[in-house]
C-alpha cells in the first residue's frame, strides 16, 4: 500500500506495530519499518504524529543495527571457529561444507 | 515432500478470483477518506472542501453508467448536444487511444516483474544444479517416464498432465463451490496456509540448495533467523500491509519458488505436456459461457469484493482522481476560475454541460431500479471500475492464467462520464508525470482539475499463475543449456502477452492469458532448439554473423 | 576463469546498445513494445531461414546459401514490420505517450532497427559468451585467442548496422528512394558474407571493411535522418 | 486445440530423433583426457590421498623428464599454478613432498603420465604394509616391522605415498594417445619460451576431483550419520566388502533358527583354515590387478582347495570323520585385516556363520590350525613364519612341507624355510594372533621380492604371466610329469608346485596317510585362473563356474579394491562362484528345475553343458568392527577405521589459459567502449533535436524523454 496516502493515525499505528512485531526476533521487520516510514518521519511536513512516528523509526534503526552488528560478529566467530569447535559446531550447522574441516 | 508440493501447487489454484482492483484493502479506501479533505485543504484548490465528500457519498446514487443511457444523454446535451455530433466519435477515439496507451504503459508494467520471474528462474536453473534434475516426483505423476521408449514416455506425459489437470479442475469447482457459499474463512487459511508453505519450507529448501551449492558453511542460528524473518516478513506483506515495492518482490518470488518446484518435481515431458493442457484449461475456463472462472469473476462483481490479497501480483499506478460525477449545486464560477488559459474556457463549458445533463436522469433511473440491488450494484461495480479508469490492464488471473477480464469489459462497455472520466485521468496522469503530453489536451477538462483528489492507489493485477506458467517455460527452455531457446522462449512469451492485451482491447472481451503466450513460447522454444541451434551455433562457430 | 574476457566481450558488444535502449527507449512503453516486436519478427525470419537451411539437406555445409538467404528473409521481414508500423501508424499516434514516436518517423525506424540488431546480436553471441566464463580461451585446435573480442566487435558492428539499416530502409520506402533500399541489401550481403572470411582468421579483413561499411551506413542514416554536417557542427559547439 | 496440445510434443520427438550438427564453441575450446584418479580416504586418525578445489584444479602443463625441471618449477616459475607431467621414475616420495611443500598456488595438480621404461620400482604402500593393526614386532612396539631395517621390512621399496595427503589432485593417464595429446599441447604452447610464458596463453589442464570427506572418520562418520537438513549429505563410506569361505566338505551340523536361544557351537566338528587375501589396492581409482601382492595367493588356496576335492574321499572314510577344512579368501586385508578382523570378531561372538546360514557357530575351540597363504613373490625361498618356536605343529607341518617340496618323486626342487618370531609379513593371521598370540596360525610367506607392492604397475608383466589359452579340461589332475608344454618356471609351474605341495600336506594330516600318488595339480587351472584375474572376466574359467543363464563377464580383470557398500563386489563375487565350483561335488540325479536351492547350484561346467553340484561356500560381511561398535574410540587403533570419501566425478580437460595480459586488455577494451559510448549516447539524447534540425518544428519543441 502507499503509505503517504494513509491517514496519519493509520501511519502511527502501522509504524507501532512493525515496531512491535521487530521485538519478536525480526530485524528484517525492523529494517522494512525504517526504510517505509524515513520519509514521513524525517521529510514530511510535521504533523502531531510524527514525532512518535519519528520516534518508533529511530528505535527500529538502533534495533536493527543491533542485530547486524551481532549476526555480523556471531557469523565471524562461527565461521572462524567452526573447525575447532569439532562435534559441537556440526551439531550446529546448517550446511557443513565439503572437503573442509 | 510430496504432500507439501502437493498442497502448495493447489493453494495458488485458489486465487481464482480477482476482484476489482481494491484489493489490497478495503478498509485502506474508508481509510483515505478523511485525508482528502485535509489534502485538500492544504493544497487549497479552488473547490470548497466539502464537495469531494458528498460526491464521494453520492456516488451509489450515479448510476447511470448504462451505454443505454447514452442516446438521452445526447438529447439531453443541449449545446453540448450539438457540440457532441462531432466529439462523440472523436470521443470514441480517445477512448479507444486511452485504452491502448494505458495499454502500452501497463504491458510495460507487467514486463518488468514477468523477466524478472523468470530471471529469477533461469538463473536459478544455471547455477544450482538441484533444481536440474527430477529424481522425486510429483504425488500427481505417477508416471515417471523412465522407458527410453518415446512413445511410452508420451502417454505417461499425457496421463501425467491429465491427472494434474483433473487436480486443478477439481481445485477450482471446490474454490467455486466454497466462494459461493461464502467460506471465506476457509479460502483466506488455505490461502495463508500455502504462502506459509511456500515462504517457509520452499525457502528453506532454496536456501539449502543454494548454500550447497557454492559450499559455503553456515550454521543453524543464522539459518533459523534468516528464515524466520524472511518468511514472517513475507507473510505479512503477502497477506497485511507492507510496501507495495516488497510485496511485489515477494510475490515474483513466490512464484519462482513454485516454478521451480514444477520444474524439479515434473517429469520432462510431462512439464512440456502441462505447459499446453494448462493453456488449452485456461480457454476454456474462460471462454465457456459457463467456465468456472468466469463464475467466480462474476460472483465477485456481483458481491462487489476485493479479491484475496494473496498472490495477485499488483503492480500500481497512481491515479490522482476522484469519481466522475459533477454535483449540480456545484456553482460553475469556480471551475472558471480555475487556473486554466481563457480560450479553452468555452470547450470547458461544453464538456461540463454534457457532463451537468445526465444526472437528473441518473437519479431517476437509479430511483426506478433501487429495486434491483444486485443491478444497482454492478452498476456501482461499473462506476468504481469506471473511476479505476484503468481499464485494459485490469484482467485477472488465477493460478491457471486465466486472463479474466470481465470487469475490464464492463469498463468498457460503461458510458460516456467513464470516458471523460478517462480523459480526466489521463490529463492527470500527464500532469502527475507519467507522459508527455501537449496543452491542448489539457484544456479540455482543466476545470475538473480542482475536483480531482488522491484516491487509494489503482494497479494492474496479474495472477501469479501466468509468472509460474511463464517461467516454468523459459526455466525448462533454459535447462538445455542453450541460450538462444531461452531468449527465444522469453522474447515469445512477451510478444504473446502483449497480443493478448491487444486483443483484450480491441475485443472487449474476456480472454485468457496464457494460450497465446504458452504456444508461442512452445513452439518457439521446440523450434529453436530444433533448427535454429544448429544454424547458429554453425554459424558462430565460423564467427559468420547475419 | 576468465570472468575478464567474459565481461569484457559483453560490455564491448552490449554496452553501446544497453546505452541505447536506456536513453532513448526505456523511457517510452510504446518503444519498448515496438522494440520487442522487431525482434519478435527477426526471430521469425531467422526461424524461416534455418529452417530452409534445415531442409536443404545437401547444402548445409555450405554457410554462405544459409547466410545469402536468411539476409533476404531478414530484409522482408524488415519490409513487413515497415508496413505493420506504417499501417498502425494512426493507432501508435493515438497511442504514444511521446508523439515524437509519430511524428518523427524516423524514431519508429530507429527503434525497431535497434530490436533487429540487439535480437541478431544476442542470438550470435550469447551462447559464445556462456561458454566463454570458463577456464579457458579459445585456440586449442585452431582458432586463436582473438575469437572471443572479435566476435563481440562484429556483433557490435551487426547490432549498429541494422539499427542504422532499419532507419535507411524505412526512409526509402516512405519517399521510394529503391537506391537506399539496394544499398541496404548490397551493405547487408556484404558484411554478411564478409564475415565468411572470419573462419580462415582473416579478422582485420573482415573487421575493417564491416566497420567502414558501418561508419558509412552511419552517416548515411544520420543525414536521412534529418542530420547534416551544419547541425553536426552546431551540435559539437554545444549551441 | 487437441492438435495444438500435442503439437509441442511431436515437436519434442523430433528433437529427440534430431542429433545436433552444429558444435559449441566449447567444443572447441576444451578436449578432455582420460584417466584415474587419486582419491581420499580416512582413518580414525588422518586423512590420504588427494583431492581437487571444489570447482576443479587448473594448472599449466609442465613436462618433467629431469629433476631439473622440477627445480624450474619450485624456483620461481613466470605464470603459477602448474601440473608437472611426471613419468614413474621420477614420481618418488621426495618429488612428491617437495610438490606438497610448493602449496597449490605453485602446484595445483599432478599428472602421472604412463612412460615407465626407466621405472625400477614403483610402491607407494608403507614399508611395513598394515603397520600399526598387526601384533607388533614384539617388545612394546605396536608396529610390524622396523621401518629403518629395510632388511625386516616386508616392503622395502615402499615410499608410503599412499599414507600422505596431497592438497592437489593426482591424476593418472594410462592411455599413450591422451599422453600424446598433452605432450603436443605443451611442446607447442608451454615449452617455446619458458620465460615468456607470463606473456602468452598457455595449455593449461584442469583436473575436478573433489573430495567430500575430510579431517578423518571420525569426523566424516560424524558428519553422515547426522542428518541436519532436509536432503542429509553423504561425506564418506566405509571400506566394505565380502568374504569369501568354503568347506571342502558340507557341513552336516545345522542348527534352527532361534532367536532366543544363545548359539553354541559344534565341539566335536574340527576344522582346519586354509586362508589367504582377496583383495589389493593402489593409488589410483579402478586400476591395479594386484597380481604379484595377492594373486597368487588366491590362486595357491584356489587350487589347494581344487586339489584337495579331486584327491580326498568321502568324510566318513576319514580316520576323524568332524574334520573339515575350511577355506577363507579375506577382503579389505589391505587396510589394516578388515576382512579378518571382522572374521575373527565375529568369531569370538559365536556369529559365524551368520544365523541365515542356518548352520552351527564355529568358535576358536573348532579351529585345529590356520595356515595363511601370504604372498608368494618368490616360490623359491618360501617359508613358514610362526610365532613361537615350539610349536610343534607347525614343526610338523614344515618337516611334511619339505618332504614333499624336496621329493625326488615329484621334483619341485623347493625349500621351504622357516621364520619364529614378532616379525611376522602383514597377513591376516596376525589379527588372529592379536587376539590370542598362542593360536595355532602359520604362514606361508615369500622373501618380499615385489618392487610393485600395490601399485598400478603389479600386473601381469609384474608376475611374467602368458596366457596359454590350452583350451584342456583344468578339472583334473595331472601326471607330475604332464607340463602340458608350460615352461618349467613359468608362473603356471610355480603356482602348481607350491599348491600341490599344501594340498599334499593337507591330504596327509587329513588322511594320516602320505601322499604317494604322481597326481598333482593342473597347471592349466592355474593358466585360467590367471587369465580370469589379469585379463578378462569374460573366460572359461568363470564361465564354468557360472550359471549357464548368467551373462558373461566384462572383458576386463575384476576389480580387486575392496570399495565401499553399493561398490563393485566383482572379485569376491567371482570368487565365490569359482570357489564353489572347485569344491563343489557333482549331483548327477539331480535335475536341472529341482536344483535351485543353495546349496544346490546349477553350474554351466567345464564344457558348458549344466550340471548340478552341491556347494559349500558362503560369504560374509567384511566391515570393520569400528563401524559396530557404539561409540569406538577411534583412534585406539583397535581395529580398521578406513573410509573412503565420496565424490560426485573425475574428469580433466586441457585447454588454453589466456594470460592475465590478454584477459585485462579485453576487459579494459569493454569498460572503455561502454563508458564512452554511455556518455556519448547521453549528450546526443538530450540534444537530439539541436542534431536533427529538421524534424517538424512542433516536436522540436519537446523536451527529450528524460530517464526517470
Amino acid at each position: 500500500m502507499d503509505i503517504s496516502k494513509a491517514p496519519n493515525p493509520r501511519k502511527l499505528q502501522l509504524c507501532r506495530t512493525y515496531l512491535m512485531t521487530g521485538f519478536a526476533f525480526l530485524p528484517f521487520v525492523w529494517a522494512i519499518n525504517v526504510c517505509w516510514f524515513f520519509d514521513e518521519a524525517f521529510r514530511k511536513p510535521p504533523y502531531p504524529e510524527q514525532s512518535q512516528i519519528k520516534r518508533y523509526v529511530i528505535y527500529s534503526a538502533i534495533g536493527t543495527l543491533l542485530w547486524l552488528i551481532a549476526l555480523t560478529t556471531w557469523i565471524i566467530i562461527f565461521q572462524t571457529n567452526r573447525a575447532d569447535w569439532g562435534a559441537t559446531a556440526d551439531y550446529m550447522s546448517f550446511i557443513i561444507p565439503l572437503g573442509s574441516p | 515432500m510430496d504432500a507439501h508440493v502437493s498442497a502448495s501447487t493447489s493453494s495458488p489454484a485458489t486465487v481464482a478470483v480477482a476482484g476489482e482492483d481494491e484489493n489490497l484493502s478495503g478498509e485502506a479506501e474508508r481509510l483515505e477518506r478523511p485525508p482528502r479533505r485535509q489534502k485538500q485543504q492544504r493544497n487549497n484548490y479552488g473547490s470548497n472542501a466539502d464537495s469531494p465528500d458528498g460526491a464521494v457519498l453520492t456516488v451509489p446514487s450515479v448510476v447511470i453508467r448504462d451505454s443505454t443511457a447514452r442516446p438521452s444523454r445526447l438529447s439531453g446535451g443541449g449545446v453540448g448536444g450539438g457540440g457532441d455530433g462531432a466529439p462523440g466519435p472523436s470521443q470514441q477515439e480517445i477512448e479507444e487511444e486511452q485504452g491502448l496507451k494505458y495499454g502500452a504503459q501497463h504491458v510495460i508494467k507487467l514486463f518488468v516483474p514477468v523477466s524478472l520471474c523468470m530471471l529469477v528462474v533461469v538463473a536459478t536453473i544455471n547455477s544450482i544444479s538441484f533444481y536440474n534434475s527430477t529424481d522425486v516426483y510429483l504425488l500427481y505423476t505417477p508416471f515417471h517416464e523412465l522407458s527410453p521408449e518415446p512413445s511410452v514416455k508420451l502417454w505417461n506425459a499425457l496421463a501425467n498432465s491429465l491427472i494434474l489437470m483433473s487436480v486443478v479442475v477439481l481445485m477450482t469447482i471446490l474454490l467455486i463451490v466454497l466462494y459461493k457459499k461464502r467460506c471465506y474463512r476457509v479460502i483466506h487459511g488455505w490461502l495463508i496456509l500455502s504462502s506459509f508453505m511456500l515462504l517457509f519450507i520452499f525457502t528453506y529448501l532454496y536456501l539449502e540448495e543454494l548454500l550447497r551449492a557454492y559450499n559455503i558453511p553456515m550454521d543453524y542460528p543464522t539459518a533459523v533467523l534468516i528464515m524466520w524473518n524472511f518468511g514472517v516478513a513475507g507473510m505479512m506483506a503477502i497477506h497485511w500491509q507492507a510496501p507495495l515495492r516488497l510485496q511485489q518482490g515477494y510475490l515474483i518470488f513466490v512464484a519462482a519458488l513454485m516454478a521451480l518446484v514444477f520444474i524439479k518435481y515434473l517429469p520432462e515431458w510431462t512439464a512440456w505436456a502441462v505447459l499446453a493442457a494448462i493453456s488449452i484449461w485456461d480457454l476454456i475456463a474462460v471462454l465457456s459461457p459457463r467456465g468456472p472462472l468466469r463464475i467466480l469473476v462474476e460472483t465477485a462483481q456481483e458481491r462487489n469484493e476485493q479479491i484475496f490479497p494473496a498472490l495477485i501480483y499488483s503492480s500500481t499506478v497512481l491515479y490522482t482522481y476522484m469519481g466522475t460525477h459533477y454535483t449540480p449545486e456545484q456553482p460553475l464560477p469556480t471551475t472558471t476560475s480555475s487556473p486554466s488559459s481563457s480560450n479553452s474556457t468555452t470547450t470547458t463549458r461544453a464538456t461540463q454541460n454534457s457532463l451537468a445533463s445526465p444526472d437528473p436522469g441518473a437519479g431517476a433511473s437509479s430511483s426506478s431500479r433501487s429495486g434491483n440491488s444486485r443491478h444497482g450494484q454492478r452498476q456501482q461495480e461499473n462506476n468504481q471500475a469506471a473511476a479505476e479508469g484503468m481499464p485494459l490492464v485490469s484482467f485477472k488471473n488465477n493460478l491457471h492464467g486465466n486472463a479474466e477480464a470481465a470487469g475490464f469489459t464492463q469498463e468498457w462497455s460503461a458510458n460516456l462520464s467513464d470516458r471523460v472520466a478517462r480523459r480526466q485521468i489521463e490529463v492527470q496522469t500527464t500532469q502527475s508525470g507519467n507522459g508527455r503530453r501537449s496543452n491542448e489536451y489539457r484544456t479540455v477538462t482543466t476545470p475538473n482539475q480542482p475536483q480531482m483528489e488522491a484516491q487509494e492507489e489503482r494497479g494492474i493485477k496479474l495472477g501469479l499463475g501466468d509468472f509460474i506458467f511463464y517461467s516454468v517455460l523459459v526455466g525448462k527452455a533454459s535447462s538445455y543449456g542453450d541460450w538462444t531457446t531461452t531468449i527465444a522462449c522469453f522474447v515469445a512469451i512477451l510478444i504473446g502477452l502483449c497480443l493478448t492485451l491487444l486483443l483484450l482491447a480491441i475485443w472487449r472481451k474476456a480472454l485468457p492469458a496464457l494460450p497465446i503466450s504458452i504456444t508461442f513460447g512452445l513452439i518457439f522454444c521446440f523450434a529453436t532448439s530444433a533448427v535454429v541451434k544448429p544454424f547458429m551455433e554453425k554459424l558462430s562457430a565460423k564467427q559468420v554473423f547475419i | 576463469m576468465t570472468l575478464p574476457e567474459f565481461f569484457g566481450c559483453t560490455l564491448l558488444a552490449f554496452g553501446p546498445p544497453f546505452s541505447l535502449f536506456v536513453f532513448t527507449i526505456a523511457n517510452d512503453p510504446v518503444r519498448i513494445i515496438i522494440l520487442i516486436a522487431a525482434a519478435f519478427f527477426w526471430l521469425l525470419s531467422l526461424l524461416l531461414s534455418s529452417l530452409l537451411w534445415f531442409a536443404v539437406v545437401p547444402l548445409q555445409d555450405v554457410l554462405a546459401f544459409g547466410v545469402v538467404f536468411s539476409v533476404l528473409f531478414q530484409e522482408c521481414f524488415r519490409y513487413i514490420i515497415y508496413r505493420i508500423l506504417r499501417s498502425t501508424e494512426q493507432g501508435l499516434h493515438a497511442v504514444a505517450e511521446d508523439t515524437r514516436v509519430t511524428e518523427n518517423k524516423h524514431i519508429l525506424a530507429y527503434v525497431s532497427g535497434l530490436g533487429f540488431g540487439i535480437i541478431s546480436g544476442m542470438f550470435a553471441l550469447v551462447n559464445v559468451l556462456a561458454d566463454m566464463a570458463g577456464p579457458g580461451t579459445m585456440g586449442l585446435k585452431g582458432g586463436t585467442e582473438l575469437f572471443f573480442i572479435t566476435s563481440a566487435a562484429q556483433a557490435l558492428a551487426i547490432i549498429l548496422l541494422h539499427t542504422f539499416w532499419s532507419i535507411i530502409f524505412f526512409n526509402a520506402f516512405d519517399t521510394n528512394n529503391y537506391l537506399h533500399i539496394a544499398y541496404v541489401m548490397g551493405s547487408h550481403l556484404f558484411v554478411s558474407l564478409l564475415t565468411l572470411l572470419n573462419a580462415d582468421a582473416h579478422y582485420w579483413a573482415t573487421l575493417l571493411p564491416s566497420y567502414i561499411v558501418t561508419v558509412l551506413t552511419g552517416v548515411l542514416a544520420f543525414k536521412v535522418a534529418g542530420g547534416s554536417a551544419r547541425s553536426a557542427k552546431r551540435f559539437i559547439m554545444c549551441q | 486445440m487437441a492438435n495444438l496440445k500435442t503439437t509441442p510434443l511431436w515437436l519434442l520427438l523430433l528433437l529427440q530423433v534430431i542429433i545436433v550438427r552444429g558444435e559449441r564453441t566449447r567444443d572447441t575450446m576444451y578436449q578432455p583426457i582420460l584417466g584415474a584418479s587419486c582419491f581420499r580416504r580416512l582413518n580414525g586418525t588422518h586423512q590420504t590421498g588427494c583431492s581437487s578445489t571444489h570447482s576443479g584444479s587448473v594448472g599449466v602443463l609442465h613436462l618433467i623428464n629431469y629433476d631439473a625441471d622440477l627445480d624450474f618449477l619450485l624456483g620461481n616459475p613466470p605464470s603459477p599454478p602448474y601440473a608437472p607431467m611426471i613419468p614413474p621414475h621420477l614420481f618418488t616420495r621426495s618429488n612428491l613432498l617437495r610438490l606438497k611443500e610448493a602449496g597449490p598456488k605453485i602446484i595445483s595438480a599432478v599428472l602421472l603420465i604412463n612412460k615407465s621404461e626407466k621405472m625400477q620400482q614403483f610402491s607407494h604402500e608403507l614399508s611395513c604394509p598394515n603397520k600399526y593393526s598387526g601384533i607388533g614386532r614384539g617388545g612394546n612396539s605396536s608396529e610390524t616391522c622396523d621401518e629403518s631395517n629395510t632388511a625386516l621390512t616386508w616392503n622395502p621399496w615402499g615410499t608410503g605415498l599412499l599414507h600422505e595427503d596431497f592438497p592437489f589432485p593426482i591424476y593418472y593417464i594410462a592411455d599413450f594417445d591422451e599422453i600424446l595429446k598433452l605432450e603436443n599441447c605443451f611442446t607447442k604452447f608451454n615449452s617455446v619460451n619458458f620465460d615468456s610464458q607470463a606473456l602468452r596463453s598457455l595449455c593449461a589442464v584442469e583436473v575436478k576431483a573433489f573430495m567430500s570427506a575430510a579431517v578423518n572418520s571420525e569426523v566424516c562418520m560424524r558428519r553422515t550419520n547426522f542428518i541436519n537438513n532436509l536432503g542429509g549429505s553423504k561425506y564418506c563410506d566405509p571400506l566394505e566388502g565380502r568374504n569369501v569361505y568354503a568347506t571342502l566338505y558340507p557341513r552336516n551340523s545345522s542348527e534352527f533358527i532361534d532367536e532366543t536361544k544363545l548359539r553354541k557351537s559344534n565341539p566335536a566338528e574340527k576344522f582346519i583354515i586354509i586362508s589367504c587375501r582377496l583383495d589389493t589396492t593402489s593409488m589410483f581409482d579402478g586400476v591395479g590387478v594386484g597380481a604379484m601382492d595377492s594373486l597368487t595367493g588366491l590362486a595357491t588356496l584356489t587350487i589347494v582347495a581344487h586339489m584337495l576335492r579331486q584327491l580326498l574321499p568321502d568324510q566318513n572314510t576319514l580316520p576323524d570323520p568332524h574334520r573339515n577344512v575350511l577355506f577363507v579368501a579375506f577382503n579389505g586385508e589391505s587396510y589394516d585385516f578388515i576382512g579378518s578382523q571382522r572374521f575373527v570378531y565375529d568369531m569370538e561372538n559365536l556369529n559365524f556363520p551368520r544365523r541365515s546360514a542356518q548352520s552351527t557357530p564355529i568358535s576358536f575351540e573348532n579351529i585345529e590350525f590356520m595356515l595363511d597363504i601370504g604372498t608368494l613373490d618368490d616360490i623359491r625361498n618360501i617359508r613358514l613364519h610362526t610365532l613361537h618356536k615350539s610349536s610343534t605343529v607347525a614343526q610338523k607341518l614344515l618337516q611334511q612341507l619339505n618332504r614333499y617340496a624336496k621329493s625326488s618323486l615329484y621334483d619341485f626342487q623347493l625349500n621351504i624355510g622357516s621364520n619364529a618370531g614378532y616379525n611376522m609379513p602383514p597377513t591376516s593371521a596376525q589379527s588372529f594372533l592379536r587376539r590370542d598370540d598362542n593360536f595355532p596360525a602359520f604362514i606361508l610367506n615369500a622373501l618380499p621380492s615385489n618392487k610393485y607392492y600395490h601399485s598400478i604397475y603389479d600386473d601381469r608383466d609384474n608376475v611374467g604371466f602368458m596366457y596359454a589359452n590350452t583350451s584342456q579340461d583344468y578339472t583334473a589332475l595331472t601326471d607330475v610329469s604332464d607340463f602340458k608344454n608350460f615352461n618349467a618356471n613359468s608362473l603356471q609351474m610355480k603356482i602348481r608346485n607350491v599348491s600341490s605341495i599344501v594340498a599334499m600336506v593337507l591330504y596327509e594330516t587329513l588322511t594320516g596317510r602320505q601322499y604317494e600318488y604322481k597326481d598333482v595339480a593342473n597347471p592349466v587351472l592355474s593358466d585360467e585362473f590367471f587369465y580370469c584375474f589379469l585379463q578378462s572376466s569374460d573366460c572359461p574359467l568363470f564361465k564354468a563356474s557360472s550359471n549357464p543363464d548368467s551373462p558373461p563377464g566384462l572383458p576386463l580383470p575384476p576389480m580387486r579394491y575392496i570399495s565401499v557398500l553399493g561398490g563393485s563386489q566383482e572379485s569376491s563375487g567371482w570368487t565365490y562362484r569359482m570357489l564353489g565350483y572347485l569344491l563343489s561335488q557333482p549331483q548327477p540325479q539331480v535335475l536341472k528345475e529341482n536344483c535351485t536351492q543353495l546349496p544346490l547350484f546349477y553350474y554351466s561346467g567345464f564344457n558348458g553343458t549344466g550340471e548340478c553340484r552341491l556347494t559349500t561356500q558362503n560369504y560374509t560381511h567384511a566391515l570393520s568392527p569400528a563401524f559396530l561398535i557404539n561409540n569406538y574410540n577411534w583412534s585406539s587403533g583397535q581395529y580398521s577405521t578406513w573410509t573412503e570419501s565420496t565424490w560426485s566425478q573425475f574428469s580433466a580437460r586441457i585447454f588454453l589459459r589466456p594470460s592475465k595480459m590478454h584477459e585485462i586488455t579485453i576487459l579494459s577494451i569493454g569498460i572503455v567502449v561502454f563508458i564512452i559510448s554511455f556518455c556519448l549516447i547521453y549528450i546526443i539524447s538530450s540534444r537530439w533535436e539541436v542534431l536533427f534540425d529538421d524534424v517538424p518544428a512542433s516536436n522540436a519543441a519537446f523536451p527529450p524523454p528524460t530517464n526517470c
